[in-house]
């Protein structure tokens, strides 16, 4: 949740040790995308209510980039893994 | 040219020593600054966590090398062993099929701290629980103590070392001989 | 005299005196006493002044929810107002200094606000003091403001030490009453990791005060077995005097310790207040409940206190409330408190019970049933009460104290902190906690459970549950037989109708019932509304006692249930924290951690003054004797690099490897010039964008091997450009062969600048450093001082002038400055700080973040032309192409010049068409950096001006309204020397 | 007696309407204070409006007072889905200010702050609006040029600004960490006509201002959806029911993106946790409203005599209203390092609001590429003190179709365009700004 975050690679940690970056839903339109995409990306977000995926990252930890999949009203978390690697390996 | 010599100044020299905090009784922590000595960050492609072994021996022809883990794939190989003048290139030569290597000898700095309320004293910054079977002997996290980033290593029962970067080292020592004013605290430089 | 010490009896230690004063009088106590309790002994009943009436108040409970007994304790820094003197515990020299009333507690002017109250009424001010529209801030809000407000708060630093603390275990128990008691026994039993909080001096809660025995023995001396048996286990962590303030995500909970403030003589080797973290994979609420005031006219004359606190002063404290004494209820709790009172050989006058079935007394007091207090007389102190019966006359009873009970309020604040409403129950006429959830549940009393067995039975089961779900094998207690009194039935009398006088509501912020349904008839009958509007429940005590009254009597005036008025909303802070137990050890000077370069002794050694550049200190310039002015030491530093030769500390630039096959490639990304063709050798100067196409930040990139770059950043970005580098590679890139580590702290970097630098460089490096052989932009290792240190040797340029910057570990530092001011001083070497440096930037129009300032694209620098226009990628390519960002009207980088030389002008000036009225409209721009030029001879300046490139010559205006000075000055170019850039090639 | 006033010179639909003065309440408190009226009605909705406004707070109460008393729309239908003040309005910092540098936001934001200095009389509602001043500090050259840019920016548009140097803080803030700051304070901007306004009261008095022209204001009723017919909104989806209008005009703050999806909108707004916080009453202690340049903490007290104060957002993507630990922490030591005196005050409570975080920290009042839907969203941790401007120039695009003056740079194309209004040059990552 946003006290305690589980890092797949370190386990358990403070929100202090993460920086977080924004949703995690957007993802870069290959270089020849036409405006339209890029706009999207860079500024529009669904902000629904309910479950989001973000990119936090382990600053003062592993210094790995996570996608946190988490519930925005009652700060659950459902799952965290590491955004290059993916679940795999968590 | 070699007229000169240069002499190495450790990161911790100016620091304060000696005795703080409590005054009777003998003090029950001690902080060491040890020898700025070969360390050097030892990085695999992207994540692959579980090759030290293959790391180490890539190592082994330099001398004796500590692994301490650093995240995914990356560790912090150190030797109080090898000399300094180490020849690095070989290094990374020797380990290009597994990792790259990058001289953090002088960037990061050692402390070593011990003592009975060692954990007590630690949790006063370090937000990982340090309950003696959830961090054994060996353990390493990369963590925060107080505001500052450090690398954490319980290396016995009652001691552990903290690896941190060379420009906070000062700030570093002064906050642990504070959190450790209660117990009585005896710090100095190791050479 | 009314209230006065037991000759027997309490846990105070009576042969351990205690002298204390307040407001200057000197008192006695005893250890083992609150301030209040101790207050009372000495019969000063009157221990503080409401809000807003200013009417003198005596203590009401015994505990944390107090809204009466706020006094100011300590001096100077360590003044501390509003502390609960229930809470505080007393210590010799103990120094307390009543609030809120002027010139005395007794006597205070601000009292004749009761006599305007029909004008005060709840949220008078909204319709009041608006004319003439000019008053407000000079004549009624100072008088509000001086008028409310509790305590003084102290100018001073407070010169105590404070920290912080993290603690994990399997289960935190929060109250340490018998509820806690037996959950912490049965998880600690068990061999799970237990800390137990109570806020309290001594573990115990209501045992303290209990006087049923628990298998023959007595509650208080029975709790004492059970802590004496939790200090012996190892898992188990006591937290006296420890409140647990909130409960946040997950099972993260914050506490604050009282770790000496309670002591006359704090050791200064200990901190004051100590903040925990506790981070808890279960936790059991076992936080007690708060018994209600009954709402009935003059309940808050000073002596008029809850029944369970007439209790707990006599019973604990060995205090008499008063010589005679009734009790006032709508549940069986007060017949308790009129038993043990009798057993301490007080005169109950009368028991008043509004329930019309007499509950079987056996004491020797007169029970009167169906009967309501309606009124209560005495100046300063209670004298009397009125009592209505069902149908006869009022009765006039006269008593000095009267314990009153209006039921009993589960804490239900810290389990509703995260959003979950408690549930009512007609049976409690309370609301009761939520559902468990999350590994937070509650027991005891907190969960309406009114009986001892059944608290000691609840907190069994509940740790039981908790820890064997986390794995343990625990086994419940035994703990005997246990006395009971029978649970308290109630009828809910939420308002005495027919009172006379106000009847309060809530204590502290002086609301009586007439507000509340003033502010139904006005519209703010929405529970949340009434809080705001009346202020009820939002006094320093968050309507502990008073929320559950108010939510009743709208019920009544809104013809709703209590359900369906619902709560306000429970937050964070269960009781108020200082200010110094949440910033812990981070303040002054610590506030940040300081970061030094490893040159810092040596530019210490040289002489330099400092400067902060985020948590680095920076040498700035270097003062000679003599030099009495920052501008003369920065003048000479800047001539010396200029014609001679000069070297300073950059080892604060960020500075990352880049290692990995695709290193090349991925830089190619990174930067919006091109890259991937850097030759092995080579130091490039990059621009590297954000996605939405602005500047970012800039630095030089080396390459040192096929696959080993060395990047540089500003110190300012360091922190956030690897990070960046690392989005980009593990989120946007993942397959590229790419790492990144920091070398900032491994790297002592040292610019070497000026005409000279070569000449004092080949004294130094081994290797070959000709024109030829290392040309302008060269990267490369090299070794010095005969092979001492590999070091790394790059020939780039901020000033302008031929120069190197050299990278040696950092250990190093010190001895290679100091080496090269040795071989330097032929030359005239000159040491120069950050003043220096800018200086010769602005003179070479070279940008920094007073320019790169998040809203420039790299032509509004005149660096259009670096963008790659091959490359099919790369960060911010597709942005920059949006029309506000090709706007030929954006501001462009220029150059400055004072018309008349002798006038200078100073960053943040804006720039205005000469002839034009200063307005938003006119304005074109403004000046980003400036400097005196000694080069020149004059100021000078680069700004940002619209058009500015098709500007050069044009003569405009700075306009400095804040410092009420308007300059000419002409556009030009944004360099000042060398502008072919001849001497960097030399 | 007090009925059928004819305040503002403009008739007021309620006849049971109750004008407050000196003498009402001289002559109410006489009679036991039992004739006061409710100060808004609780009306059934309506089947149609020619307005609904979705969203109860300070904007949306704000346009639909001026709509009514300044453009004559008077059939308006305000829904707010909890209790009115319960977003955002109810629970700021209460900072007034137009200490802005761009032109996008300056001319806005004075305009706000002129409105303001004639709200309480206008409304007839004491909102206590309390012009102490406003200050910034700075601890380091560039902090300070950025302050005179900004400074000048404001005397350029005729806003009141003062360059404050140490000595001056010294007199006016003693309390202040001069001597041993870790980050030594330099100097501050100075607004002096900033300051700050009793929270709760603009929402009501905004409230009872459009019920008395007749506005229905309709507590307890969610927007649940829009209905949509091509291109035009023909009504919104209510637990009470269908409502038509003919213009729909969204003013939901922290929730902007969900009520804009239920019209197929998406925005480029985040939405995110910002606390604060209120001390125990204290006697006049700080009489400014102050904002620390070396961390995140800005303060100023209550008339009750709470130390209000607040930092920076909880960093992450929240619908909560509630904060983390560690960002109670982070504003708290940053609030003892500017007053070291703090350490022994206590601090009450806190609280947390959503932001409506833009992509450039700006806000937007546009016209959505449909053809009646209004958007007025975007204002991350600054809307309060636009409250009457945003409501005034919000009412003017419905009622005229056409962006007010100042309001013409804080369009929704502004993005995609590229013409940002970015005062700290934060980029496109909202929970920078
Ligand atoms: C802690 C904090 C401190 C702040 N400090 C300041 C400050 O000092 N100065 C300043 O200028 N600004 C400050 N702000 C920002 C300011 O409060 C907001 O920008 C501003 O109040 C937003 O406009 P509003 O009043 O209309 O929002 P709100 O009051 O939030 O109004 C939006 C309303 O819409 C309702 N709603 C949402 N969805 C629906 C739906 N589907 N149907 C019906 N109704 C709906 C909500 O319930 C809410 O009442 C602060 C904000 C917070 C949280
Ligand atoms: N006869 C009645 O009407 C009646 C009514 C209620 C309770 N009781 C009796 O009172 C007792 C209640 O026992 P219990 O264990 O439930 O409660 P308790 O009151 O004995 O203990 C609760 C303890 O928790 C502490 N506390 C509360 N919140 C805290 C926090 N946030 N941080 C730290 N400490 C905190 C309190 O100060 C107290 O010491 C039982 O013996 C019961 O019979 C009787
Ligand atoms: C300016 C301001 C001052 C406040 N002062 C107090 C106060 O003195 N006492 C109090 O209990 N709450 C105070 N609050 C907080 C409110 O009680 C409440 O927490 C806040 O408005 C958010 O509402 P919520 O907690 O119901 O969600 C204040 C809030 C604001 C915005
Ligand atoms: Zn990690």
């Amino acid at each position: 949740m946003a006290s305690i975050i589980h890092c797949p690679h370190c386990g358990n940690r403070p929100r202090e040790e993460f920086t977080v970056r924004g949703s995690a839903d957007v993802t870069r339109p290959a270089p020849g995308a036409d405006e339209d995409a890029w706009f999207d990306y860079v500024y529009l977000r669904d902000n629904p209510i309910g479950r989001v995926r973000e990119y936090w990252h382990h600053s003062s930890g592993c210094r790995r980039w996570l996608i946190v999949e988490r519930n925005n009203t009652d700060h659950a978390v459902y799952q965290v893994t590491d955004a290059a690697i993916g679940e795999d390996r968590s | 040219m070699s007229e000169y010599d240069l002499i190495p100044t450790p990161a911790l020299i100016t620091a304060p020593t000696g005795r703080f905090g409590k005054s009777d009784g003998a003090p029950e922590i001690s902080l060491i600054a040890c020898p700025e000595t070969v360390l050097l960050q030892i990085i695999t492609a992207s994540g692959r966590d579980k090759e030290d072994k293959a790391v180490l021996d890539a190592l082994e022809s330099f001398g004796s090398f500590e692994l301490r883990n650093a995240g995914p794939g990356q560790w912090f190989a150190l030797s109080d062993a090898v000399p300094k003048t180490l020849d690095l290139t070989a290094v990374e030569t020797a380990l290009a099929s597994i990792a790259d290597v990058v001289d953090q000898s002088s960037g990061r700095i050692r402390i070593a701290i011990e003592g009975r309320p060692v954990r007590d004293l630690l949790s006063k910054g370090i937000p990982i629980d340090l309950h003696t079977n959830e961090f054994t002997v060996g353990e390493t996290a990369t963590t925060l103590c107080g505001h500052l980033n450090v690398h954490l290593t319980r290396t016995a029962t009652n001691r552990y070392e903290i690896i941190v970067l060379r420009s906070y080292a000062l700030t570093l020592w002064e906050s642990l001989i504070e959190m450790g004013l209660e117990y009585g605290i005896d710090s100095k430089l190791q050479d | 005299m009314t209230a006065y010490r037991l000759k027997s009896g309490g846990l105070i230690d009576r042969d351990k005196p205690l002298s204390f004063t307040i407001d200057g009088i000197p008192l006695k106590g005893f250890a083992g006493d609150t301030l209040a309790s101790a207050l009372l002994a000495n019969d000063k009943l009157v221990m503080g002044r409401s809000f807003k009436y200013h009417r003198p108040r005596g203590v009401l409970t015994a505990g944390a929810a107090e809204p009466n007994a706020l006094v100011t304790l300590g001096h100077d820094g360590r003044t501390e107002p509003n502390c609960r003197a229930t809470m505080v515990e007393l210590h010799d020299g103990l120094d307390a200094v009543s609030q809120n009333r002027w010139p005395s507690l007794r006597f205070d002017i601000g009292a004749v606000n009761s006599l305007l109250s029909p004008l005060l009424g709840a949220g008078f001010y909204y319709k009041t003091f608006m004319w003439p529209a000019a008053f407000w801030e000079k004549i009624y809000e100072p008088l509000i403001r001086r008028a409310a407000g509790l305590g003084r708060a102290s100018h001073e630093a407070d010169p105590d030490r404070y920290e912080k603390r993290w603690a994990h275990c399997d289960l935190l128990i929060v109250g340490a009453g018998p509820t806690g008691l037996a959950a912490a026994i049965t998880a600690g039993r068990a061999g799970a990791r237990v800390i137990i909080a109570d806020e309290h001096t001594q573990p115990g809660g209501s045992m303290l005060s209990e006087t049923l025995e628990i298998n023959g023995i007595p509650a208080a001396a029975f709790a004492d077995g059970l802590i004496s048996e939790l200090r012996s286990m190892e898992n188990v962590t006591i937290l006296p005097r420890t409140t647990v303030f909130g409960w946040y995500d997950d099972r993260m909970f914050g506490a604050v310790e009282q770790v000496q403030k309670h002591l006359a003589d704090p050791d200064p080797n200990k901190p004051v207040e100590r903040l925990w973290r506790i981070a808890a994979r279960r936790c059991i609420v076992a936080a007690g409940s708060e018994e209600r005031p009954l709402v009935f006219g003059g309940n808050d004359r000073p002596g008029v206190m809850t029944a369970s606190a007439v209790r707990t002063y006599a019973n604990r404290f060995g205090v008499a409330p008063g010589k005679k004494v009734a009790l006032f209820g709508n549940n069986a709790s007060v017949y308790r408190t009129a038993r043990d009172l009798e057993k301490h050989g007080i005169d109950v006058a009368a028991i008043i019970d509004s329930r019309p079935d007499a509950f079987a007394y056996d004491g020797k007091a007169r029970v009167i049933s169906g009967a309501e207090v309606i009124a209560t007389d005495g100046s300063q102190r209670l004298k009397r009460l009125t009592v209505r019966h069902g149908n006869t006359d009022d009765e006039t009873i006269n008593v000095d104290a009267l314990g009153m009970s209006g039921g009993w309020s589960p804490t239900v604040s810290l389990v509703c902190q995260r959003g979950d409403k408690p549930v009512w129950s007609d049976a409690h006429a309370a609301f009761l906690p939520p559902p468990a959830r999350d590994g937070m549940v509650t027991g005891g009393s907190a969960a309406g459970i009114w009986t001892l067995s059944g608290c000691l039975q609840d907190g069994t089961n509940q740790a039981m549950d908790a820890v064997s779900d986390l794995g343990f094998k625990p086994k419940p207690p035994e703990f005997g037989t246990v006395e009971d009194d029978p649970a308290p039935a109630i009828t809910p009398l939420w308002y005495v109708a027919g009172s006379k006088g106000k009847a309060f509501v809530d204590f502290q912020n002086d609301v009586h019932a007439e507000d509340l349904g003033l502010a139904v008839k006005e519209g703010y009958g929405n529970v949340e509304h009434t809080k705001r509007y009346t202020t009820t429940g939002m006094a320093t005590d968050q309507g502990k006692l008073s929320n559950v009254n108010a939510i009743g009597i709208l019920s009544e005036v809104r013809g709703a249930s209590p359900p369906e008025i619902g709560t306000t909303t429970y937050r964070p802070f269960y009781t108020p924290v200082s200010f110094g137990a949440l910033a812990g050890a981070h303040r002054g000077k610590h506030f940040q951690p300081t970061r030094l370069s490893p040159l810092h002794a040596w530019a210490h050694k040289q002489g330099a003054e400092f400067v902060d550049v985020g948590q680095w200190y920076r040498s700035a310039w270097f003062p000679k004797a003599g030099e009495t002015h920052w501008r003369q030491s920065v003048d000479r530093e800047v001539l010396a690099v200029r014609n001679r030769v000069g070297i300073c500390d950059v080892s604060t630039l960020g500075k990352i490897e880049i290692t990995g096959s695709d290193a090349a490639a991925f830089l190619n990304r990174i930067y919006c010039n091109g890259f991937a063709k850097l030759p092995v050798g080579k130091a490039r100067y990059g621009l590297m964008l954000r996605e939405d196409g602005f500047v970012y930040d800039d630095g030089t990139t080396s390459r040192l091997g096929e696959n080993r770059f060395f990047m540089t950043t500003t110190t300012a970005l360091a922190a956030g450009v690897l990070s960046h580098l690392e989005f980009c590679q593990q989120v946007l890139w993942p397959d590229m062969d790419v790492r990144f580590t920091t070398q900032t702290d491994q790297w002592a970097q040292i610019a070497i600048a000026g005409p000279y630098a070569r000449d004092v460089l080949e004294r130094v490096v081994d290797d070959g450093i000709s024109n030829d052989a290392f040309p302008f932009m060269a990267a490369g290792a090299v070794t010095l001082a005969g092979g001492q240190v590999h070091a790394r040797l790059f020939r780039i340029s901020f000033s302008g002038e031929l120069a190197y910057e050299l990278a040696v570990p950092a250990t190093y530092g010190g001895a290679v400055a100091d080496l090269l001011m040795d071989v330097g001083k032929e030359f005239g070497i000159t040491p120069y700080g950050t003043e220096a440096m800018g200086v010769m930037r602005i003179e070479k129009g070279h940008v920094t973040h007073a320019e790169i300032n998040g809203t420039v694209v790299p032509d509004d620098l005149r660096m259009g032309r670096m963008v790659s226009q091959k490359k099919d990628d790369f960060i911010g390519r597709a942005m920059l192409k949006r029309d506000g960002l090709t706007d030929p009207n954006r501001p462009k980088l220029v150059g400055l010049m004072p018309i008349d030389i002798a006038d200078t002008f100073k960053n943040g000036s804006h720039i205005l068409n000469k002839g034009d009225a200063p307005s938003m409209a006119a304005d074109q721009g403004y000046v980003t950096s400036t400097c005196f030029s000694p080069t020149l001879g004059h100021g000078i300046g680069l700004a940002l001006v619209k058009r500015g490139t098709e500007r050069y010559g044009e003569d405009i205006i700075v306009w400095d309204a804040l410092r009420d000075t308007q300059t000419r000055a002409v556009i030009s170019a944004p360099v000042f020397v060398d502008p072919a850039n001849e001497k960097l090639h030399v | 007696m007090f009925n059928k006033a004819c305040h503002y010179g403009y008739l007021i639909i309620r006849d049971d309407f109750m004008r407050y003065s000196a003498l009402s309440i001289f002559l109410n408190a006489l009679r036991g204070n039992k004739d006061w009226t409710p100060v808004w009605r609780t009306p059934e909705p309506k089947k149609h409006y020619d307005v609904i406004i979705a969203g109860g707070g300070g904007h949306g109460l704000a346009t639909a007072y001026y709509l009514a008393k300044e453009f004559g729309v008077r059939n308006i239908g305000v829904l707010e889905k909890s209790y009115i003040g319960s977003g955002n309005v109810g629970r700021n910092t209460t900072i007034i200010r137009s200490n802005y540098l761009l032109e996008g936001n300056e001319p806005f934001y004075e305009f706000s702050l002129k409105l303001w200095e004639g709200l309480e009389q206008d409304f007839n509602f004491n909102a206590m609006v309390s012009q102490r001043g406003v200050i910034n500090l700075f601890h380091t050259d560039g902090q300070r040029d950025a302050a005179v840019r900004r400074g000048n920016a404001m005397r350029l548009h005729g806003v009141d600004a003062e360059l404050l140097d140490q000595a001056a803080l010294r007199e006016m803030l003693p309390f202040m960490d001069y001597d041993n700051a870790r980050f030594p304070i330099m100097g501050g901007l100075l607004q002096p006509r900033g300051g700050t306004v009793r929270h709760d009261a603009v929402a009501w008095g905004f409230a009872r201002g459009a019920d008395s022209f007749g506005v229905d204001i309709i507590q307890n009723c969610e927007m649940t959806g829009v209905r949509r017919e091509g291109d035009r909104i023909v009504g919104v989806e209510t637990p009470r029911g269908y409502i038509s209008c003919d213009k729909l005009a969204l003013c939901a703050a922290g929730h902007s993106s969900v009520v804009a999806e239920m019209a197929g909108l998406k925005l480029p707004i985040e939405s995110h946790v910002l606390q604060a916080f209120v001390s125990e009453g204290l006697k006049p202690f700080i009489d400014t409203v102050v904002t620390f340049g070396a961390g995140h903490f800005y303060v100023s007290q209550s008339d009750k005599g709470g130390l209000v104060f607040g930092g920076d957002i909880d960093g992450y993507n929240s619908y909560a209203r509630r904060g983390n630990l560690a960002t109670v922490e982070h504003v708290i030591e940053a609030g003892v390092a500017m007053i070291p005196a703090l350490s022994r005050i206590k601090v009450l409570r806190s609280w947390g609001g959503i932001m409506d975080m833009s992509m450039d920290g700006s806000p937007i009042i546009d016209k959505a590429p449909l053809e009646n839907l209004y958007v007025n969203a975007g204002w991350c941790y600054g809307g309060f003190k636009a409250t009457p401007a945003s409501g005034y120039c919000y009412a003017h695009l419905i009622a005229r179709d056409a962006p007010h003056p100042v309001a013409t740079l804080l369009r929704l194309d502004r993005f995609r365009r590229g013409y940002l209004v970015d005062e700290r040059g934060a980029g496109a990552q909202p929970n920078l700004h």
